[in-house]
Order: structure tokens, then C-alpha cells, then sequence
């Protein structure tokens, strides 16, 4: 089938994207290879040695070993928050979906306007001042949860309407009460947009930086983008630290991502598009 | 909900889809969502200093309006917006069209494009102000291996809201292109089928049958961006923090300036006006987005 | 075991009245075909009984209880839906037992039923694959297994037959029928398929716009409906019908006639009707015969020749299209005119309002 | 205030009182979190502070937290303090930012504390509201000016200029040689103010009363020819063409490298700047000469100056006396001398006892006779006034670059301090 055409085409587009979307990369990696002479030049060289091992100790050490409260404050923020997004969205897009009241169009205008109101920071502040939340990973998820809340439901809610009400009914005439069938039913199904949805939070909440920076001072809530912008003065004469602190923080999301690859077209298609 | 007729509760008792399954997120979001927010409404009216706040009306709107460099900031944001949704529309559906034919390496290309998905806003920015340094970035330097000699492209006032705005596609047409690859599937066989029964060509192919039947694709592809470049902050503050001089500032970083200033009144009440600017914006487009879409 | 009774059910949306008070008395063990057209509220009737709808009013009793207020899963009820509704996640085994893991039914108790309902099914081989590698008729066998398992006291099914091929339909209706004489539970069938009523039902509940027409044993409905409606709906193909004049009025018997019919004298109840009034005249198409003498005069429009017998589509005087299944092949030409007789014992007569004026039995 | 004899005590440690008052100096116990700035300097210092502190007293932990610094830096001390969650210690600036913590409220006052009898009352001064003492400083002061290489000078055989006149002939002596003359770093835009900042000494010479009437509204950079002069000198290097090419990108750090290891003639800047040179280029710290930005008129040659930035404890703490104990630590000869082993010597210390080693790096003795008698120095605007627009960065950029005439620039600055005015609720705006 494939034309000779086809094989120029693919070749060139092999090569553009390798260009624009590899070297940057390379780059990256490349500059956590080198030394701080050598990187300092910020050029697209070969190492002249072998540096890695180095510039990560220097860089999980520094402050105290900041980087491994980092990972574990932000894994667990990831996590968890992730989950409690997933099912209070699942929820509120089950029965947003399957329920028609006078109340949906609130609903759905709250779920609009929190697309689109940037969030008042100070007020919150306070505000978790007041729970006792301030500061706290509990507050922090929370607050993940609170504003990603209006994507993750838009998502679901395209999905679960296409989901037979039937299957509800025989699941309830089964003895199933409300919980069984959202769990034990619904919430399996939609197994290809939360998989849309681990992706997409899980990477944004991940790579948070401004929320932690005003919702969790101190250092033992230290998470991973705030060690990068910690350290980006201190490393701003060592390249090589700064980009081997980027490259370290990029692969959690690069695991997500090898591991639900497959899967994320699939729960576009199912959650996304059909809108 | 309020009757009391037995009818009701009965309704109430027996619901499959109980109303309650909205408490958790419910209260989630009205306590650290909406509270904030209505609380900022009534701060964007008063000089405040986070210690106490003085009601003043709307001196803090007025003031607002004359930023000297607001009106540039707004139509900086809008340029923004449309141009990072619009490359990633463009970009994003040829990528997507490209990597649901025939095309050799398909697994790779595909990972490579949404690859910088996945790299966080702060550290994308501070691996791109490198390569844009004007000397000695990468970019520039391999500009002037073939003789060019490449632009200031952050320190280059005319330049600057561009570059951004390019990285910004960069980082961000690899979702674009996935949601237009699960468009794309999506689009049954049988219409590319019936074209070329009727000869169609392969570009009438895709102006006939890919373009209009990608609409949804599109659709949510220009929301999500269009609503993302309005309120885009990360990117422009890590690599240009509205600079050179105000040349690249949008609403948001104007705010973002007016709250590290400590104007946590004028900040909020310029919270106030961008949320007003993308409910003027968004509104209207969603609706024509969806009421084509409801002509399919 | 246990039969139901409706008394006064109502169901209202808000202001339309979807379901106008229906009274039904259940026999245990009995099989009941809800019929009617789409939108005639039967389904919803039957959704009412499983409490998958709230009752707006009146009382529904299965067995001896009070069931307005119970939750379906204390109705002891299971119900076949009309698109199978598998859980689509679950392999056949769970879905069959997924009632019984709610009930919390203990492991072995569950494996044993399940593979009794598959036993009795025929799908023992089927248990370890998932819907989507099901045919519709395997699906079909799937979704009544998940309702037998729970061993219901009534049986619910909606339409389940209208996703099935018409030969897979005629086996699995016979299925049915025998699962109904092997368990004896009382079954209530829910279809728009007169045939399906006609050939599974003990007693048919004929529904039309949320009123109950008339309830009976198919042949009774056949034979004795009580109104146009039910006389129109119940036999294939419908009943024919023409406006005719009354011309005279006998003891037990009312004499008919227009430029379509000559003079039938029908056997009919008289009270009430006068000589000039305008009735309703009904034959079945099977009831008319060839004849040269014969009462009804038309022209051939279409003929269906099905060799074991002959559909003939005639056009009345008065531009009323009839049918008429004639005996053995009938080389009919297009155009030709063409006498019926009818047999008057068989002809029914409906007043204005369409009531049957049936005679009184004999 | 001006010729103050800041550091008249400067050099002479005639109090023994301090070094008895250590000698008695009960162990403490406790828990302290300590909020610094991301500088370099900052973590450097403050970790050997910690270390010291924490030897003499090994039953006290203290936890050292990093914040950004700049404008980001500043919002989290704001709302950190208004929550209620500020770390028990932590370093912020003196003067006007000071003055908008509202210290009355969220500050823990030190006036009566046995260290202050060493602290300089002109340090006092910049630390203090309604009558309350509420820092101690924990840098030595500083000046703004111009840092030179040296090496440079030499080979072309300049002179320290004098007036703004003989700096821009240097310039054009060192363009024609084909070096960069003057260095700018508009990557981190706080840099591009500092011509603009650091001529004050000149704009109160020619204009005595200017900062009390630009507090009052009754002057204007754009409308009093003295300050305005100080945008147009910004103005007159870029308009030169006297920038290393990149100066639009570079960085604080790329121009200490350029001016010490000779890439560019001058870099205007904070002398706070010579800590990181000595760190970062410790093999050219010898080649970088220090002057204060130039006047009109050679008589009329002086200094602006920069009270250090200091240390507070929040009202909030819950071991006052132990936070309390720490800060006369850190601003005790022996804390001076600590910092000295740390970072090096940049300038003055504002405690008495406090002593300069004898082999401080060139830029620092370059500053120093502008300290003593017969040196003129004067302090920066921020010091003198609370009023500073936060946009003024993003306006000397706009002057530096050729984006905006010096003129208009100033306007645009008078228009940015009447926000801060009205937020902090002065009289006249």
C-alpha cells in the first residue's frame, strides 16, 4: 500500500517533529549530562563526561533533601486528589445526566462559570485559614479537587449519557441500591474517560505551581514545581542543575503516560468529542 | 422539592439518581470555589490590604481601566487566545490527519507530538527562554549556521506575546491532536466510502467529509484553548512576565502584577473583569460552536 | 407465588396523564400480555409494577402487599428489558449472579443457581464470555437466566423480542412459553406484537392512550371485542371496517347495508339502535369468501399470491381499501371486480361511539 | 539624614558589653521555622547562622524555609503574615515594603532588646513604626553605583568619572575599543532600575526637598527636571548603543560574570552584588572597581545607599524569647563574623562591634570612603519615601530598551505610584 510518496511523507514528518518536538528534549537531557562549565554555554554538544549521576545527587540533596519530600508531598497530592476527582465528578455527572430537574441549569451554569472564573486566591486563603486547612496536603487536595471538579464533570457527563438507562433499572431491580449501581455499574464503564481524565489531572495537578505556591507554604509541603522555581535563583548560574531538576520532574507524567498511551485516544473519543 | 405532598417523598426516597450524589462535590466546590469567589466580588469594591478593607465602590474598576497598559493587555490576551487556539486547530488537525493514514512511525509521532503535554508549563518556559536567548540560545545559533541572524524573540517587544504564544503551541497541540485523532476515528468509514464512489479527491475528501464531521473535535478543541489562552498565566510569567516593559502582559499577568504589588482590591477586581471578558467571549462561541454542531 | 392487583393506578407527568386509572386483577401463575400501540402507556404500566416509576395513585398489591411505597428489589420481581440491558463490564456469570451477590448469597448457593439457570438455559458454555461476544439471541438467553436466578414471584418482561430476527423471535417466543409452563410463575408481558399477546397470553390486557379496552383470553378478544379499537388491534391482518346505514332491526339481529355492502343481517345487540343510523361494520379478512352472489363488491387493487392462500387488496365503491385472505391460490387479475361473501355470525357491528354490539351469547 | 554618620562606629568595637552578654548566654531549647529569600547569599548565610546557633545550642531546631524573591516574594510574606501562618523569623526589607506589613499588627517589637544599644539609629529608623523598633539588620548596608572592570580601565587608561559627562567619554572610549561599555540585564527586570534608583544622591543635590514632596504629591518625576534627569540617563546609555548585545536576555548573574571577567566595562548595580562575584568568579573578584553613579557636577559626587534588609520575628511565633534570642545572634559581631566566613564582606555593617576584615575585595573599599567623613552618601528614594510604584521595573526596561522616551517613562511612573499612594492611604493623592 504504502507509495513511495507516502515514504517521503512519513520521512519529512519523522524529521520535522523530530526537530521540534526531540531536540528540545535532547536538550534537556544533553544539559543534565554536562557539567556547570560546559553547560553554561547552553549549546547542543555532546557531554565531555559523564555528569548525571552528579548533578541528581546535587540536585536531591540540596535543601535538606528537599526533592524527596517533594516527590512523596506531591505523589500523594496527585493521587489522592486524582481519585476524589474522579468519583465526586462521576457522581455529579451521573446524576446530572440521568436526572432532569429545574436544578440543571444552575448546575450547569456553576460547572460553566468554574471553567472560567479564575479562582480568588486571597479569599481562599482565609478561607482555609478558617477550616484549619491552610497549608495543610489536605487543603491542597481539596483545592485540586475543588477546581478541576468542572472538567472532570463535562467529561463524564457527554459519556454517561450514552450509557442505557436500562442498565441502571436491571441493576436496581438486581436489589442494587443507589452506591451499588454507581459503582458496581456506572462507574466501570466509564473506565475510558477516567482514563482520560487520570491523564489530564493527573499531569496538570502534577505540574501545579502556582496553587501550591499560595495554598502550602513550608517546606515539608514542598512540592515538585515549586522545588524547580526554589531552586531556579540558587541554580541560576548551573544549568546542568536546573535542566537535570526539569528532566527528574518530568517522568512521573512520562509513566502515566506510557502506561494509559494506549488508552488516551479511546477516552477522548468517548468523553470529549461527542460533547 | 419543597412540597410536602407523599407523592414527592416517595420520589425523594426511592430516586435511582439521588440528589445527594452532588453533596460531596457540592460542598467541595462551594467552600473553596464559590465562597472565594463571591467573597472577591464584594473585595474588588475596597482598598484592601489583606489586614483591613476599606470600601471605595468602583474606584478599583475605574482604576483598573486606567492601567496604562490594560487596553494593550486586553487586546494582547485576545490575540493571544485566538492565536493558540487557532495554530492549534490548524496544527492539530493536520497532525491528526496525518497520523490516522498510512504514515510509517505512527506510534512514534504520536508519542513525540503529545509528549510535551506532559512537561510542567514552568519547566517548558525555562527550557524555551534558553533556546530563545538571542545569542546564545539554541535556536538563534543554529539560525546563523545557515547565515540567518535570528530575532530577539523574547526581548524583541514586537516579537515577544508571539514567541510565547508559539511555545505555548507547542506544548499544547499534542492535546489538540489527540482529541482530533479521537474525532477523526470516530468519523464512520463509510462517508470516506461514498466520497469515493462519487470521486472525490483527497482533498475533497477532507474538505467535504473530515472537515465538517470533525466540527465536535473542533469545538472542544477551541473552547479548551480559547478559554486556556484568555486565562494563561504560567507560561508568559515564567518566560517573560509580561516583558520586555508590558509588551507581552494579558489580563492575567496584569492582575497577577497588581497582587504581588499588594492591590489585592484593584487585583480582584481585575479578576472580576477577565472573568467578565471571557463570559462576553466564551458564551457566544460555545453557543455557535453547539448550535452548528445541533445541524449535523 | 402470587398474583397482583391494580386498583385505580394513575401515573401523571406533571400535568398529561399518562396512565388514566387502570384496574387488573392478576391470577397467580397466570401469563399476561400488556398490548397496545407504542405510547399507550403499557410499558410504563408494567414499569409502575416493577417500581421503576412511582405510582401517582391508586394501590398496587402483588401477593398480599402493599407494594406502592417497596423498593423494587423487595417486589420479588425480576424483569427482561427490552435491550437485554447486560452489564457490559461483567462476564455472563456475573451478570447472571450480580443479583445474587447483592443479596448477599453465599458463594457456593450462587455458583449452584447460576449454573442451574445456565442448565436450564442451554448457555453453559457462554458463562465465561462477555456480552459483546454474545449474538442477540445469546443475549436474550442471558438477560432471562439473570431474571430467573432470583427465582421472582412475578416476571417481568418489556418488548423482549423486538430486537431478535423474526425466526429467532418465533423460537425464543416458544421458549418463553415452555419456561412459563416448566416454572409456573406469574409473567407479565409487555409487546405492541398482537401475535406475540395472541400466542403467549392466558389473558390479554388490551392499553390504549393509559385506559385499559377490554382484558380476556386471546380468543375471547378474538372472537368478542369490545370495541372497534380492540376489534382493529387483535388479528392479522386488522379487522376491515365501512360505514353502513341501518336498515332494519330484528329480534337479536340488526340488517346493515350502504352502496359498499348489500343487505347483511348481522347478529347484534339492538338496544338503543334505530333504523338510519349510521354504524360501523367490521369483517375479518379471513371471514370473506368468493362468491358471485356475494354482499361486498370491489375492485382488485394488489393481489398476494402465498399459495397456500391469496391476500387480495380490493377497493370498495366508496374508495374504502379492504382486505381479504381468500382460500388456495386465486389467479386474480388487477383492475377485475371481485364479490366477497361474509359470514354475517362473524360480522360485528360498532355504534357511533365504537362500541361492539355483540349479541348476547348464545 | 543626609552625610549621616551612619557608621561612625563603624571599625570601632569599643562595646565589650556584647561579648559579656554572650559569655552569660543561657542554652535555649525550642523549635524555630526561618523564612528567607531564594538569594544565593541568603540560603548560604542563613544556613551558617543555623549551624552556629544550633551547635551552641544543640537542643533548639531550626527549620529553614525558601521563598522566591522579588514581587512574588513579597506577596507570600504578605499573606502569610495576614493568615497568621509566617514563619516565627524571617528576613524582608527595610523601609517602605516594611512599612506595608503593617508591623503594628504582625510584627513582634524588639525595641527593648539588649542588641538594639549596637544597632545604628539611622538603621532604626527604616525598621520602625509608631514608635516601635521591630527589626535588626542582617546585611551589611549598601550602595548603588556602578561596578567596573578594572583590567579594562587599565588597558585604556580611564579615569573614574566624576559627572555623567566623563562616564559617557569612558564609554565612548571603550565602544571604540570594541568592548561593551555598560552591561544591562533585562532578563531579570528588577536590574534595569537600578540607573534610575541609584541616582537619588543626584536628584536630592540639585533638589533637597523632593522626596518629602513627591510623598506629599506635590512633585513629579516627570515635572522636576533633577528626577527626570535620572530616567534620561537611562535613556542616554541605551540610545549610546552601548549594551552588550544580549542585554534584553541576560541575567543578574551573566552580568557579574561580564563585569568581572571583562566581557562588558560597567554594570550598574547594588554592591550587594560583590557577595556573588566572590562566589561565583572568586578568581576575578580583584578586577571589579565600584563608583557611585555619576552627577552633573564633579563637586557634588556621592553615593545612594541602601539600608540592608532585616530580620523580623511575626507576632504570631510561639517561642518569642527563643526567636528573640536568634535575631540579637545574627546581628551580634560574632553573627557579622559568621556571614563574613560565609559570603564575604560586601559593605558597612550597621552594628557596632562588627568588623570588615582587612582584605576586603576592591568594590567594597571602593565604597567605603563614600562612608566615612568627608564621603557623601544619601539614601535611596525607597527609604526616604513609602511611595514606589511596582511598575517601575517594567518602565526602565521599556526606557532602557528604546521602547519608551525617558520622558514619557517618567510620566508613566508618576502615574504608577498613585495606586501605591492611595493604597497606603496617604494624605494628597
Amino acid at each position: 500500500m504504502r507509495s513511495r510518496g507516502s515514504i517521503i511523507g512519513g520521512v519529512a514528518a519523522i524529521a520535522a517533529t523530530f526537530v521540534v518536538f526531540v531536540i528540545p528534549f535532547l536538550f534537556i537531557i544533553l544539559m543534565a549530562f554536562k557539567d556547570k562549565q560546559q553547560s553554561a554555554l547552553r549549546d547542543f554538544s555532546w557531554p565531555n563526561g559523564f555528569h548525571l549521576w552528579d548533578n541528581l545527587y546535587e540536585v536531591v540533596k540540596t535543601r535538606n533533601w528537599m526533592m524527596i519530600t517533594a516527590f512523596i508531598n506531591s505523589s500523594l497530592i496527585t493521587v489522592v486528589s486524582v481519585t476524589l476527582l474522579i468519583v465526586l465528578a462521576a457522581m455529579v455527572g451521573f446524576v446530572l445526566a440521568r436526572r432532569k430537574t429545574r436544578w440543571n441549569g444552575l448546575i450547569e451554569f456553576l460547572i460553566l462559570a468554574g471553567l472560567m472564573i479564575p479562582p480568588a486566591v486571597v479569599p481562599t486563603i482565609w478561607l482555609l485559614q478558617g477550616l484549619k486547612l491552610f497549608g495543610t496536603l489536605h487543603g491542597m487536595i481539596l483545592i485540586q479537587v475543588a477546581y478541576n471538579l468542572p472538567f472532570s464533570i463535562i467529561l463524564y457527563r457527554a459519556f454517561i449519557a450514552t450509557i442505557p438507562r436500562e442498565l441502571d433499572e436491571a441493576a436496581v431491580i438486581d436489589g442494587a441500591r443507589p452506591l451499588d449501581v454507581f459503582f458496581r455499574i456506572i462507574l466501570p464503564l466509564l473506565w475510558p474517560v477516567t482514563v482520560t481524565n487520570i491523564v489530564v489531572q493527573s499531569v496538570g495537578i502534577f505540574n501545579d505551581f502556582t496553587n501550591p505556591l499560595y495554598y502550602l507554604p513550608g517546606n515539608q509541603n514542598a512540592t515538585v514545581q515549586l522545588t524547580l522555581y526554589n531552586f531556579q535563583s540558587q541554580f541560576s548560574t548551573a544549568y546542568n542543575l536546573l535542566f537535570t531538576n526539569i528532566m527528574l520532574i518530568t517522568i512521573p507524567p512520562l509513566i502515566v503516560f506510557m502506561f494509559f498511551n494506549r488508552q488516551i485516544v479511546a477516552g477522548m473519543t468517548a468523553g470529549a468529542v461527542k460533547g | 422539592m419543597t412540597a410536602a405532598a407523599a407523592p414527592a417523598l416517595k420520589m425523594q426516597r426511592r430516586s435511582l439518581y439521588p440528589g445527594w450524589f452532588y453533596l460531596p462535590a457540592a460542598v467541595v466546590y462551594s467552600v473553596l470555589f464559590l465562597a472565594p469567589t463571591f467573597a472577591s466580588l464584594y473585595f474588588s469594591l475596597t482598598r484592601w490590604t489583606l489586614f483591613d478593607a476599606t470600601f471605595i465602590g468602583f474606584d478599583n474598576f475605574a482604576q483598573f481601566f486606567r492601567e496604562p497598559f490594560l487596553i494593550q493587555g486586553l487586546v494582547n490576551t485576545v490575540i493571544y487566545a485566538v492565536v493558540t487556539s487557532g495554530l492549534k486547530v490548524v496544527i492539530g488537525m493536520a497532525l491528526a490527519v496525518m497520523l490516522t493514514s498510512q504514515i510509517m512511525a505512527r506510534g512514534y509521532l504520536r508519542s513525540v507530538i503529545f509528549f510535551p503535554v506532559l512537561v510542567s508549563t514552568i519547566g517548558v518556559g525555562m527550557t524555551f527562554t534558553v533556546l530563545m536567548h538571542p545569542t546564545q540560545g539554541m535556536i538563534n545559533q543554529a539560525l546563523a549556521l545557515f547565515g540567518i541572524a535570528g530575532p530577539g524573540w523574547l526581548v524583541d517587544p514586537k516579537l515577544a506575546l508571539f514567541s510565547v504564544a508559539l511555545v505555548d503551541v507547542w506544548k499544547g497541540v499534542g492535546l489538540a491532536t489527540v482529541i482530533y485523532i479521537a474525532g477523526l476515528v470516530a468519523i464512520p468509514k463509510d462517508y470516506y466510502e461514498a466520497a469515493r464512489i462519487d470521486g472525490a479527491t483527497r482533498l475533497q475528501n477532507f474538505i467535504y467529509v473530515t472537515l465538517p464531521l470533525s466540527r465536535p473535535a473542533t469545538a472542544t478543541v477551541i473552547t479548551l484553548s480559547f478559554i486556556g489562552g484568555l486565562r494563561t498565566f504560567d507560561l508568559i510569567w515564567a518566560m517573560t512576565k509580561g516583558g520586555p516593559g508590558f509588551a507581552s502582559d494579558t489580563v492575567a499577568s496584569v492582575i497577577y502584577k497588581q497582587y504581588q504589588a499588594g492591590f489585592y482590591g484593584l487585583s480582584t477586581a481585575g479578576n472580576v473583569v477577565l472573568f467578565i471578558l471571557i463570559a462576553v467571549l466564551v458564551v457566544p462561541l460555545t453557543m455557535f460552536l453547539n448550535r452548528k454542531q445541533g445541524h449535523e | 407465588m402470587a398474583g397482583l392487583e391494580l386498583k385505580n393506578i394513575q401515573k401523571t407527568y406533571g400535568k398529561v396523564e399518562v396512565i388514566k386509572g387502570v384496574d387488573l386483577d392478576i391470577e397467580d401463575g397466570e401469563f399476561v400480555v400488556f398490548v397496545g400501540p407504542s405510547g399507550c402507556g403499557k410499558s410504563t404500566l408494567l414499569r409502575m409494577i416493577a417500581g421503576l416509576e412511582d405510582i401517582t395513585g391508586g394501590e398496587l398489591y402483588i401477593g398480599d402487599k402493599l407494594c406502592n411505597d417497596v423498593e423494587p428489589r423487595d417486589r420479588s420481581i425480576a424483569m427482561v428489558f427490552q435491550s437485554y440491558a447486560l452489564y457490559p463490564h461483567m462476564t455472563v456469570y456475573d451478570n447472571v449472579g450480580f443479583g445474587l451477590k447483592l443479596a448477599k448469597t453465599p458463594k457456593d448457593v450462587r455458583d449452584q443457581k447460576i449454573r442451574e439457570a445456565a442448565r436450564i438455559l442451554k448457555m453453559e458454555h457462554l458463562l465465561d464470555r462477555k456480552p459483546g461476544q454474545l449474538s442477540g439471541g445469546q443475549r436474550q438467553r442471558v438477560a432471562i437466566g439473570r431474571a430467573i436466578v432470583r427465582q421472582p414471584e412475578v416476571f417481568l418482561f418489556d418488548e423482549p423480542l423486538s430486537n431478535l430476527d423474526a425466526a429467532l423471535r418465533v423460537d425464543t417466543r416458544m421458549e418463553i412459553a415452555k419456561l412459563h409452563a416448566d416454572l409456573g410463575a406469574t409473567m407479565i408481558y409487555v409487546t405492541h406484537d398482537q401475535v406475540e399477546a395472541m400466542t403467549l397470553a392466558d389473558k390479554i390486557v388490551v392499553l390504549d392512550a393509559g385506559v385499559v379496552q377490554q382484558v380476556g383470553s386471546p380468543i375471547e378478544l378474538y372472537q368478542r371485542p369490545q370495541n372497534r379499537f380492540v376489534a382493529g388491534f387483535i388479528g392479522s391482518p386488522k379487522m376491515n371496517f365501512v360505514e353502513v346505514a341501518v336498515e332494519a332491526i330484528g329480534p337479536d339481529a340488526i340488517t346493515v347495508g350502504s352502496k359498499d355492502v348489500a343487505s347483511l343481517r348481522v347478529p347484534a345487540a339492538t338496544a338503543g339502535i334505530s333504523v338510519g343510523d349510521t354504524l360501523t361494520l367490521g369483517i375479518r379478512p379471513h371471514d370473506l369468501s368468493p362468491a358471485n352472489t356475494g354482499a361486498i363488491v370491489g375492485r382488485v387493487a394488489i393481489v398476494e399470491r402465498l399459495g397456500n392462500e391469496t391476500i387480495v387488496n380490493i377497493e370498495l365503491a366508496s374508495g374504502t381499501a379492504w382486505l381479504a385472505v381468500l382460500d388456495g391460490d386465486q389467479a386474480l387479475r388487477i383492475g377485475e371486480s371481485l364479490a366477497l361473501a361474509a359470514e354475517p355470525a362473524k360480522a360485528i357491528l360498532f355504534d357511533a361511539a365504537g362500541k361492539a354490539l355483540l349479541p348476547t351469547p348464545a | 539624614m543626609t552625610k549621616t554618620k551612619l557608621f561612625a562606629l563603624m571599625g570601632a568595637s569599643t562595646l565589650g558589653l556584647m561579648m559579656t552578654a554572650n559569655a552569660v548566654y543561657a542554652q535555649q531549647s525550642g523549635y524555630l521555622s526561618f523564612l528567607i529569600d531564594n538569594g544565593p547569599q541568603s540560603v548560604a548565610v542563613a544556613e551558617a547562622w543555623v549551624a552556629a546557633y544550633t551547635e551552641k545550642n544543640p537542643d533548639v531546631t531550626i527549620d529553614i524555609e525558601v521563598r522566591p524573591g522579588g514581587g512574588e516574594g513579597d506577596n507570600i510574606v504578605k499573606t502569610r503574615l495576614a493568615t497568621g501562618a509566617m514563619a516565627d523569623v524571617f528576613f524582608y526589607n527595610s523601609g517602605s515594603l516594611f512599612q506595608a506589613l503593617n508591623p503594628a499588627q504582625n510584627l513582634l517589637p524588639l525595641t527593648g532588646e539588649a542588641f538594639q544599644a549596637n544597632v545604628q539609629d539611622s538603621f532604626k529608623s527604616v525598621v520602625s513604626a509608631g514608635g516601635e523598633v521591630y527589626g535588626a539588620p542582617f546585611a551589611p548596608a549598601m550602595g548603588g553605583g556602578i561596578f567596573y572592570n578594572k583590567p579594562i580601565y587599565e588597558e585604556l587608561g580611564l579615569e573614574i568619572p566624576k559627572t555623567w559627562d566623563e562616564f559617557m567619554a569612558n564609554n565612548e572610549k571603550i565602544k571604540a575599543a570594541g568592548k561593551t561599555a555598560v552591561i544591562q540585564t533585562y532578563g531579570e527586570t528588577w536590574t534595569s532600575q537600578v540607573i534610575v534608583l541609584a541616582d537619588f544622591f543626584n536628584v536630592l543635590a540639585e533638589d533637597p526637598q523632593f522626596a518629602e514632596q513627591f510623598t506629599a504629591n506635590e512633585a513629579k518625576f516627570a515635572t522636576t527636571p533633577a528626577a527626570l534627569r535620572s530616567f534620561e540617563k537611562l535613556q542616554e546609555v541605551h540610545d549610546a548603543d552601548l549594551f552588550n548585545a544580549d542585554f534584553g536576555a541576560a541575567t543578574y548573574p551573566d552580568g557579574l560574570r561580564m563585569v568581572a571577567m571583562g566581557e562588558g566595562a560597567h554594570y550598574p548595580m547594588l554592591t550587594f552584588g560583590i557577595g556573588a562575584i566572590a562566589e561565583t568568579v572568586p578568581d576575578h573578584i580583584q578586577d571589579v572597581g565600584f563608583f557611585a553613579l555619576p552627577g552633573d557636577s564633579a563637586d557634588k559626587n556621592g553615593l545612594t545607599t541602601w539600608m540592608p534588609d532585616s530580620i523580623y520575628v511575626a507576632k504570631t511565633t510561639a517561642s518569642p524569647d527563643l526567636a528573640k534570642d536568634f535575631v540579637s545572634f545574627v546581628a551580634s559581631p560574632e553573627g557579622c563574623d559568621i556571614r563574613n566566613e560565609a559570603v564575604g564582606a560586601t559593605g558597612p555593617y550597621m552594628i557596632a562591634g562588627c568588623e570588615l576584615p582587612a582584605d576586603v575585595p576592591p568594590a567594597v573599599s571602593d565604597m567605603l570612603p563614600y562612608f566615612q567623613e568627608g564621603g557623601q552618601n544619601a539614601p535611596a528614594l525607597e527609604f526616604l519615601s513609602p511611595v514606589k510604584g511596582p511598575a517601575l521595573e517594567q518602565i526602565t526596561v521599556e526606557v532602557g530598551s528604546g521602547i519608551r522616551p525617558a520622558a514619557e517613562g517618567a510620566a508613566l511612573y508618576d502615574e504608577d505610584v498613585r495606586k501605591q499612594a492611595q493604597q497606603l492611604g496617604l494624605a494628597g493623592w
